[in-house]
């Protein structure tokens, strides 16, 4: 269960960017949330995952209580989610397998696991042929996938997903939302911040509206837009 | 740590030192460069050391016989003298041989020469030398005692000079050699800095993957310690072909200077410089990471 | 006029990334380029600004001929287009202002014009209170308004942009392709890869559909899918 | 080039250095630490020089005076060679002066120095000092030349090695400079590639924006410049506090010791020291951005 409690986000340089966001996700939901460009969905998914602190209140992810614990404890934290970032932040200099390796490396999966699971991933993005490619060498699209693969490969309990399908044309789009859909079937919470309007009216789920760092609209299978 | 874990940082370490390969060639050749000038100053600071060794070693005492003690007696106690163990070297010459040295000191001193050719008013004696200048005066209290001796003498003001010379250029060598490994110091530091800010932002995704401190750390400071070693490895090889050659061209232009012996110069060297690249390489690679590692 | 010719792509480690491309776009035109995602779209404008040189074939825009000219000639093509790259691309150390600015120096605009201009240009992708603020401090859409406002701040004869509106909501979306369709109007030709289905059927002009490499489809007043 | 352009191209270096300050810390410090390193053994070797320039001074004639001739002749002698152009330092013995010499030379040879005082053996005479030790024949001979002139002792060996030895200094120090230049060279110039690559995209971006290389260029090639200046600065500054006070120790410790003034030092560290960090800091960028410029 993810909890924020009262949470404000003002950066260094002063900008409010969430103020007084309460807010509870269940085990096994899927959420999507909404906003204009510069509303604060990605600093309220960043919270989520500690790369920022809030200001005030606290943030919760099951048994972790993101604003106290220790930094050592951080990648604890990490290793239940699988998070899909707006800019991709893939590894420049290794390959398409080695970038989604990585993170099955970081839990210490043993090589057997890491060579079995892997090509799987990549195969659900269909990005199977380009294992052996850099990142650089991928188009834009093909890079967000790869990003997708990485989030995927350790079966997060929680499935963090910033702008996933930016660069997706609408049928790979398609594609990645049945993905998600069906891990959230087997199990795993999906939040997705998107800007997706059709794939949010299609699948009626959770909707989570922010604008200027406020939750204007919670509701539980909405639309893109207020109906 | 699991074998699978070391296997992966062995692998990582190649790996980054591999797809860096030019910013890692740009800070191996700074590393070897710094460590050679480091190691260069060793060479001289060795040498240095071991010119002041042999100044020190030149530092003698004559001592003079009573005119008409036998052959005998005189050559009894060079024998004896030989034994004691803070004579380093004794030498015994005959008054005939300190007439020679005067008269090749003085060519030009005809009626000088005349006299001593006469009737030599000169002594036989010993040369005695020490192993350190501190021992000169016991040496020559030692023969100073003896009833055969008729006087002891040094040149006290010489020897304190050398020995002045020497300590000075001991302490300027420490000096210089701690100045330079400071030097060294920082700018493989600052190197590996650079090389490490470079990959920050790599750092950066690494921690927000789920990778710990440790898991992102090792295979940095390995690369570093691996820099470092190459480094060291590629100054000390310059050093003793460096080296090498210039004892032989030493040899052949200046045939009286003394000049220390290659096993002694690489003794020191290596030791310094692969010490050095080792955990400059490792230290630096570990407080440069440790910047980005916040995330 | 923008013309390619027989142009085919291939990158170093072989990927055909285009094939047989023959393309003409008048002055004026205002031109969508669609496809799946690693269909080629990105290859082929990179052709354009010559960040790419075609593995065989021509092209040419306006008076230079991008595939042989000589590289300090470069520059000079560059400026006359204004690009909006898929991956932003601003300078992480300068200012929203500056990086805006920047594309002004370089042409040597006085430094008058450009503190005329540049607040215009920022007011107009709705920026104009962020001009302080470093690229690290924005959300991913603001970013993108701000590669946006710097291809626009120098009245480029042809407007580049590689899915300018990926981390856009819809309707900030909706207010950019306004805008582009406000500088088609005043004589500026514009070429827009994007996946954004709505917009490409909404304002219904020509479509370049691009599937593996190869042109499939080009409608003067087309739609994102096949009719 | 337009002041405009001057203007945008000093704003920009400055705001180079400024945004990226860690950097530049870093890569100002390497380069002041190995120019500071090469300055010090400027300093070494413009020292060694003047030793052995000192050295050479000390290499005399002695010139002996047939016996017999008036003072007044002799004196007269010592005036006239005073103004020779090739004699440096003459001065003027008498025999009793020789006699107390050898005295303090050899204190216990009491037959000799019997003799001596009964009746001097030795001559009046010259210590004449030469400027450089290849005038020294040239001096012998003139002085033989001169009828009152008995005859002229010269250590030919000793002052051919003291040539030897401070021509080797010398040889020594300019191959030391040159290799620490060299390695100076190549670390400020691997520095600022660091630094340069750590920045290569940004370079790219430029370039698509439509900037001529040179406009890109120019920037970077201005930071070098600066970089290299700040970082000779603050080696000089270091160079001048550090051997005023080496000075006030030497003489403290070694008032014998001949040190090169302060104003004979500085003039060859600085020279040296500003123009690498300019010229290097310069060219080093302009080479590490001409890797990036091709997009
Ligand atoms: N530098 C490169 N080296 C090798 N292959 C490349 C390189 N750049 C792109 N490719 C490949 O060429 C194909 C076309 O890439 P391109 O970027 O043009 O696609 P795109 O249509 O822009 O896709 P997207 O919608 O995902 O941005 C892709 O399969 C991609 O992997
Ligand atoms: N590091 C930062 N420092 C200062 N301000 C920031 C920082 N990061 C984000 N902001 C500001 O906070 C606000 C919210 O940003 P956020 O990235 O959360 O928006 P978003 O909803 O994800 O937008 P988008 O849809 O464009 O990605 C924006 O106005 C942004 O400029
Ligand atoms: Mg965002
Ligand atoms: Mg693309």
């Amino acid at each position: 269960m993810i909890r924020l409690e009262q949470v404000d986000k003002r950066y260094p340089n002063g900008h409010l960017a969430l103020s007084g966001v309460d807010l509870v996700i269940r085990r096994g939901e899927f959420v999507f949330i909404v906003g204009p460009s510069g509303s604060g969905k990605s600093s309220l998914v960043r919270l989520l995952y500690r790369e920022e602190l809030p200001t005030a209140g606290e943030v919760f992810v099951d048994q972790f209580h993101v604003t106290r614990m220790r930094r050592s404890q951080v990648p604890r934290l990490r290793r239940q989610l699988g998070v899909v970032f707006q800019d991709v932040k893939l590894l420049p200099q290794r390959t398409v397998w080695h970038n989604v390796a990585f993170a099955m490396e970081v839990v210490g999966a043993s090589s057997r696991d890491i060579a079995k699971r892997v090509p799987q991933v990549l195969e659900l993005v269909g990005l199977g042929r380009r294992r052996d490619s850099f990142p650089h060498q991928l188009s834009g699209g093909e890079q967000q996938r790869v990003g997708i693969a990485r989030a995927l490969v350790n079966n997060p309990v929680y499935l963090i997903a910033d702008e996933p399908t930016g660069n997706l044309d609408p049928d790979t789009a398609q594609d990645i939302i049945q993905l998600f859909l069906e891990i959230n079937r087997r199990g795993a919470t999906v939040i997705m911040a998107t800007h997706a309007r059709d794939l949010v009216n299609q699948v009626k789920r959770r909707v989570l509206a922010i604008d200027h760092g406020r939750i204007v609209r919670d509701e539980l299978k909405g639309a893109y837009h207020e109906a | 740590m699991r074998p699978k874990t070391l296997w992966y940082f062995g692998r990582e370490t190649g790996y980054g030192l591999w797809r860096n390969g030019w910013m890692t060639l740009a800070s191996v050749s700074t590393v070897a460069i710094s460590l050679f000038v480091l190691a260069f100053f060793i060479v001289l600071s060795v040498n240095l050391n071991h010119i002041a060794t042999t100044l020190e070693s030149e530092v003698e005492i004559r001592v003079f016989i009573h005119q008409k003690i036998p052959r005998q007696t005189e050559l009894n106690l060079l024998k004896q003298a030989k034994g004691w163990p803070i004579v380093r070297k004794i030498s015994f010459f005959t008054k005939s041989q300190a007439a020679h040295q005067l008269q090749s000191e003085f060519p030009d001193q005809k009626a000088l020469l005349q006299l001593i050719n006469q009737s030599n008013p000169l002594f036989d004696g010993y040369d005695v030398y020490a192993h350190h200048p501190s021992q000169i005066g016991v040496i020559a209290r030692r023969f100073r005692r003896l009833p055969i001796v008729q006087s002891v003498v040094y040149e006290g003001l010489v020897a304190k000079r050398i020995n002045r010379v020497t300590e000075v250029v001991r302490a300027v060598g420490w000096g210089i050699e701690a100045l330079l490994a400071l030097a060294t110091l920082s700018i493989i530091s600052n190197t590996i800095r650079l090389a490490v800010f470079a990959r920050r932002r790599e750092i950066g995704v690494m921690k927000l993957v789920g990778a710990t401190d440790w898991f992102i750390r090792w295979p940095f400071v390995l690369e570093g310690t691996v820099l470092g070693l190459v480094g060291a490895a590629a100054a000390d090889v310059a050093v003793n072909y460096g080296y090498r050659w210039a004892i032989r061209a030493a040899v052949a232009a200046m045939p009286f200077w003394p000049v220390a012996p290659l096993h002694l110069v690489l003794q020191h060297t290596i030791g310094v410089t692969v010490i050095m690249g080792l955990v400059i390489g490792g230290i630096g690679s570990l407080v440069a990471v440790r910047r980005f590692l916040h995330v």
